[in-house]
């Protein structure tokens, strides 16, 4: 049997390419289709930092054999900031000050993106259990909890506004000083 | 080196390439991370995930849940509520997106929290071979496996009633954490005394475990504290602990009456 | 901006700051790497797409200690897709120590094997292959025979007579500091501080092993550039370091290498060994195509060095005011089968001593002590967090002994400016009270006025 | 069964800027004919967040907008030597070397800029907006734009500048340890308060409170990210972290992150974090480096927390349920398996708070 042609829906682009046999998605994206966001941090499916979104559902790419998903859609990072806008989720990770190392964001960001297109009102549990399969080692979870709050509550404002308002912060979580849980 | 990649879209097709020496997986969770490791011994992989297997059907109080339904397809299942906290003990999201029901019969313990959850509901495993479909005790398939060439297609349970449901898995974090105890039970009263106890055990044993000695200690008493405690120490003699990197042995049968006790009490 | 910032207390200190007017320090701007990582365009070294890139997978030792008998790679070899098998004949130097680069020796570590492992995961031989399945086929095809050597894993037992000798590069199974047995720290008389004292507390702490486990593995892509040179794409902390040794290693002029990194994906101090570059050079080397070598997360785990597991006694000379007049304090880094950087971070552990006390008379014994497990290195917090967790566990049991405040038993005890510290530098820019003044303050833990007056800037009644 | 509550103190220093190598770090600096300065460096970005420092040191001491600032590193062809990002070198070390590259660049800049303008390079200043003006006479001024295109086609002029910090190699007495090792102290006070389950041993961390003293915060929201990762990583290694769960016994060593536990957020305290600034006369702008110590304190603070909570002391990392356990036990008279649990609640000291 060997390689074969496969066929998917990727950040809404058809493509195709030539899979060796036991290709997982994430080598796939990385190596055919040079979608580099989604990062081997384990290859085992602890670390969740190739996360991304396929048939609108968080997985780990790693784990993914690509022949089996002939078909799907499949989300990345590079397929959410739309002509060059940062959405409401980049931009509260860039706001709050989310990030430091950088290797886990992409993961974490596209479990956000999932949970958020579920549940556009989350609770912090809510939003703690979403990323509870993305290890960061850097920062300590609470700012990127709190950017994922920060990105419902902006996406909210901007669909209650009329959907064609500019993402705007809301402010009211901004840190007081004295951290937030 | 996996040299071919099988996507049969039917059992049939499944079965024959099974026979054929593949390995079958489900979500891939567990042989995925075997190939990306180089360390499957299998050569071909043999996907369910359109081999019409999957799917939650409901016919009065009995439930089968075909092999290849996620963690996640459980999770939305209105039907299945019960089960709902404890799907969510399990790993994490993009793990429950990719999990299924039958390839968690076959994960090492700690893990393999669902089958702890079939075993204490007595499910009856539906398996695909080349002699032909059978079915088999939760019980046998999770102690003997399946014969070369044979994969489960199903499990098919009956909905406990109302109040007899406990769920409790003890873990090292509050997320995400194989089971240090994981304990399944359906337990059924009248007049506040127990009629019948069927109880599994997790992360105690090599496979998942039946409680019988708490399960005959505990019909024909009440669900009490001390009822209880004295039935978690009897259930030591139904267990097998081991060290891991999460517990040692020691501590998994020291807690154990105590989370034994939190399943049923709360 | 949406971020989480820390309230500065500027009553500490007030006279001190000279804030000027600046206009970008103490500001918050935005992180200048954050819009790659929102976007996925940030580029880590593994981000490198080469079409001819060759994969390296490491072959490693399965026993603790052991003589290597025989070691065959004819069916690695034959595996399809496997270019090319690398033993420790194909490394120009194949023994080398990290901290070379500042006079520290010996040599104590092969590249790759040569007739001794010495720990559970001692890298044997790299086979490098067309796909990363082909080289992980071929290593499960090496075959290593081994004559088991006894081994040691605790750091007392190693140092006992009679233990088997770990590293016999290093000669002994500790490492030798200008000819002591350890890193020694003397200040004061403390023999005569725990005869003078009306309570002597002694107690042991032990820790174990800890992964930095940056979610990044350690890893390098090294291509072959058109000139000679190699160009290392790595995510190493540290180019020059690395490009230095690996160059020691090749046997090769430094300008040879050019060593390419920037963003890591966390580094915590795991990425300061130099230990998948110079194998990656000789098979770009040799292959003439780029190599790659990546650690899997299991390599990352238990194989690359972890921060040390220490054990350490201390034991304190205590007056019933809360005055500590005399420590003594005997430190055991496991550094594991080689060197690397514990020398450097049981010297630091020394200077650490006393802890932030002032402590008239301190003895210490900080020994780097090899054992058969995976070699330690630097960590966040280098040779000093697991004795602060000592140290800090010793001030609160001293405290419930003496029935005293825990904090004022510190503030009593506190370094101040112009203190003499036990390695002979005089104290400066202290703040210790004053962190504890604003803790106490900030969980309405109530201290006296005496306490609340105390400051780092002068020792009360001095 | 009960909830224990106990509440732990520490308080540490830490030696930043360590020179027990004795390796220098470089820094160049120079303008575009545009006016856009390039720091070129060879040192790390670990997430630590190197390269946003150093763009707010050349910012600062140009007298130039953080915008007008890109920098260039980790490339040993194009970049000065730096040994590496460890041993909280990064600020302090780096940081001092682009002061100084800039303070040279800053220099040739006025030089330029007076002979623009035809005025004492003694008497202008710079407005921080990218403006370079007349002190008391801002309409006599020239924009950094201009002014680069000027030094370039019209005066010949490079502005740039070179930067190093050494602080030289110290070799310790080897007899008395006497030694010299490090440029600065940063100062840490953590206040933990715990919870301990006394029928599992499983601790929970509630509340972390620390004060933080790091000589100067140059971007506090960075700062912050320090003391808040720092601190989660301390309670990580107190509560789950070893790489040989049954050190010595190199046995069930974790493989991967489903072993290798870490707190999840939902496992994650209250942070609370107060920050003091005492300016160490050898750092950048007074700053000591934040990014090693923040784990230190609450480790110690946790374990000490959790005698306070239940009476067990633990002397051994990490802080397991089963250690905590086992000290329950000893302190109840239980047996091996703790049987009698149910006729001991309370433990033999420790108390329970509302």
């Amino acid at each position: 049997m060997g390689s074969q042609i496969v066929s998917l829906v990727v950040n809404d682009q058809r493509r195709e390419f030539i899979a060796r046999p036991g290709t997982s998605l994430l080598s796939a994206l990385r190596e055919s289709l040079g979608l580099m966001a989604a990062k081997r941090g384990c290859g085992q499916g602890t670390c969740g930092t190739c996360t991304v979104l396929v048939d609108d559902r968080p997985v780990m790419s790693c784990l993914v054999a690509v022949e089996t998903i002939e078909g799907a859609s499949v989300r990345t990072l590079e397929g959410v900031a739309r002509g060059g806008e940062l959405d409401e989720v980049q931009s509260a990770f860039v706001d709050g000050f989310a990030t430091q190392c950088g290797f886990c964001t992409a993961g974490m960001i596209m479990s956000a993106e999932a949970l958020l297109e579920r549940d556009p009102d989350p609770s912090r549990e809510d939003v703690v259990e979403a990323i509870s399969g993305n290890v960061c080692r850097c920062t300590g979870y609470a700012s990127i909890v709190a950017a994922i709050l920060d990105a419902a509550r902006r996406r909210r404002d901007a669909a209650s506004s009329g959907g064609d308002a500019p993402a705007v912060p809301a402010g009211s979580e901004a840190a007081d000083g004295a951290g937030v849980r | 080196m996996i040299t071919a990649v099988r996507v049969p879209d039917s059992v049939a097709a499944a079965a024959t390439y099974a026979a054929a020496g593949g390995r079958v997986m489900g979500g891939g969770t567990i042989v995925m991370a075997q190939v990306n490791s180089g360390s499957l011994a299998e050569t071909e992989l043999i996907s369910l995930r359109k081999a019409g297997v999957s799917g939650i059907r409901v016919d009065g109080r009995v439930v089968r849940i075909g092999a290849a339904t996620t963690f996640a397809d459980i999770e939305r299942s209105p039907e299945l509520a019960f089960l709902h906290a404890a799907m969510r003990t399990i790993a994490s999201p993009p793990i429950r997106n990719l999990a299924t029901v039958g390839g968690n019969l076959f994960v090492p313990q700690p893990y393999g929290d669902f089958a702890v959850c079939l075993l204490a509901l007595g499910a009856t495993v539906e398996i695909a071979g080349p002699g032909g479909p059978r079915r088999a005790p939760v019980e046998d398939v999770l102690t003997a496996g399946v014969a070369q060439g044979e994969f489960v297609t199903a499990v098919a349970l009956s909905l406990p009633a109302a109040g007899t449901w406990f769920h409790h898995k003890a873990m090292r974090r509050k997320l995400n954490s194989a089971a240090i105890v994981a304990v399944a039970a359906v337990v059924d009263t009248a007049d506040g005394v127990v009629t019948s106890a069927r109880i599994a055990l997790g992360g105690v044993a090599p496979r998942p475990v039946r409680a019988v000695s708490a399960e005959r200690l505990l019909t024909g008493r009440p669900l009490e504290h001390d009822v209880l405690n004295e039935a978690g120490r009897a259930a030591r003699a139904d267990i097998a602990p081991f060290d891991d990197a999460y517990a040692s042995a020691w501590y998994r049968r020291r807690v154990l009456p105590v989370h034994l006790r939190r399943a049923l009490l709360g | 901006m949406n971020h989480r910032v820390n309230p500065i207390d500027k009553s500490y200190f007030a006279g001190e700051r000279r804030d000027g007017d600046f206009t970008v320090i103490g500001s918050v701007v935005q992180r200048s790497d954050v819009l790659g990582h929102v976007t996925g365009r940030t580029e880590f070294f593994e981000d490198l797409a080469l079409p001819d890139m060759l994969h390296l997978k490491m072959y490693r030792s399965e026993r603790h200690h052991a003589r290597i008998s025989g070691l065959d790679v004819t069916e690695a070899l034959a595996v399809p897709g496997v270019v090319r098998v690398l033993t420790h004949a194909d490394i120009p130097n194949n023994l080398y120590t990290p901290l070379k680069l500042i006079g520290v020796g010996p040599d104590d570590e092969p590249i790759l094997a040569e007739d001794t492992v010495r720990y559970l995961g001692d890298p044997i031989c790299a086979v490098i292959a067309e796909t990363e399945a082909a080289a992980y086929e071929g290593v499960s095809r090496v075959r290593v025979d081994y004559t088991d050597l006894p081994a040691v894993f605790d750091v007392e037992e190693a140092l006992a007579e009679g233990a088997p000798l770990v590293n016999e590069y290093q000669g002994q199974n500790h490492f030798i500091y200008e000819g002591h047995h350890c890193r020694r720290i003397r200040f004061g008389d403390v023999d005569k501080a725990f005869a003078e004292a009306d309570h002597v507390f002694e107690w042991r702490y032990q820790s174990a092993p800890i992964e930095q486990a940056p979610a990044e593995t350690t890893g390098c892509v090294v291509v072959p550039q058109a000139d000679g040179r190699l160009r290392v794409h790595s995510d190493t902390q540290a180019c020059f370091f690395t490009l230095d040794n690996t160059a020691l290693i090749l046997e090769t002029p430094f300008n040879k290498l050019r060593v390419v990194g920037g963003t890591v994906g966390g580094g915590f101090g795991g990425k300061v060994d130099v230990v998948v570059e110079p194998v990656a050079c000789v098979g770009a080397m040799l292959t003439g195509r780029p190599v790659k070598f990546v650690y899997t997360r299991y390599e990352e785990m238990q194989v690359s060095s972890p921060r040390a597991a220490e054990r350490i006694y201390i034991k304190d000379a205590v007056m019933n005011d809360g005055r500590i007049t005399g420590r003594k304090v005997t430190l055991y880094v496991d550094a594991g089968a080689y060197a690397r950087h514990s020398p450097y971070g049981t010297t630091k552990a020394a200077a650490h001593l006393p802890g932030p006390y002032s402590i008239p008379n301190v003895w210490a014994d900080c020994h780097c002590v090899f054992t058969n497990r995976t070699p330690s290195s630097a960590m966040r917090g280098f040779g000093v967090t697991i004795g602060d967790f000592a140290l800090e566990t010793q001030m609160d049991r001293i405290a419930r002994e003496l029935g005293m405040d825990p904090l004022r038993l510190r503030l009593i005890n506190a370094y101040r400016d112009g203190d003499m510290k036990a390695h002979r530098k005089i104290a400066e820019g202290t703040a210790l009270v004053e962190v504890i003044q604003k803790a106490a303050e900030m969980v309405g833990h109530e201290l006296p006025d005496a306490y609340r007056r105390m400051s780092s800037t002068h020792r009360e009644g001095r | 069964m009960a909830k224990l509550r106990g509440r732990g103190y520490a308080s540490v220093n830490y030696p930043t800027g360590m020179n027990l190598g004795g390796d220098p770090s470089q820094a160049l600096i120079h303008s575009t004919t545009t006016g856009t300065f390039v720091v070129s460096l060879s040192s790390v970005d670990l997430g630590q967040g190197i390269k946003t420092i150093a763009a707010q040191c050349a910012a600062e001491t140009l007298g130039l907008p953080y915008g007008n600032i890109i920098v260039d590193t980790a490339d040993t062809d194009t970049g000065p030597h730096c040994m590496g990002t460890f041993a909280s070198r990064g600020t302090h070390r780096v940081g001092n070397a682009v002061i100084m590259a800039a303070a040279e660049a800053r220099e040739v800049m006025l030089e330029v800029a007076a002979e623009e303008l035809e005025v004492d390079a003694a008497d202008l200043e710079t407005d921080g907006t990218g403006f370079i003006q007349v002190r008391g006479a801002d309409e006599k001024r020239i924009h950094i734009t201009d002014l680069a295109l000027a030094a370039h086609f019209e005066h010949g002029r490079t502005i740039s500048g070179r930067g190093i910090f050494l602080k030289e190699k110290n070799e310790p007495v080897p007899e008395t340890g006497e030694m010299d090792p490090d440029s600065c102290q940063a100062h840490a006070c953590t206040v933990a308060v715990v919870e301990v389950d006394d029928e599992t041993g499983v601790v929970e961390v509630l509340e972390l409170h620390n004060a933080y003293e790091m000589g100067r915060a140059l971007n506090p929201a960075m700062a912050a990210q320090q003391v808040e990762g720092g601190a989660w990583m301390g309670m990580s290694h107190a509560l789950f972290e070893a790489t040989e769960p049954y050190y010595p016994a190199r046995d069930h060593g974790p493989r991967d992150f489903s072993e290798y536990l870490m707190p999840t957020a939902a496992d994650i305290p209250v942070q609370r974090s107060v920050i003091l600034e005492r300016p160490a006369a050898n750092g950048p702008f007074g700053a000591k480096g934040i990014g090693e110590m923040t784990a230190n304190a609450p480790i110690p603070a946790i374990g000490n927390a959790i005698f306070d909570a239940c009476g067990v002391r633990l002397d051994s990392m990490p802080f397991t349920p089963e250690k905590v356990l086992r000290g329950l036990d000893e302190l109840r008279g239980l047996d091996e398996l703790g049987d009698a649990s149910e006729r001991a609640h309370a433990p033999a000291t420790g108390h329970e708070r509302p």
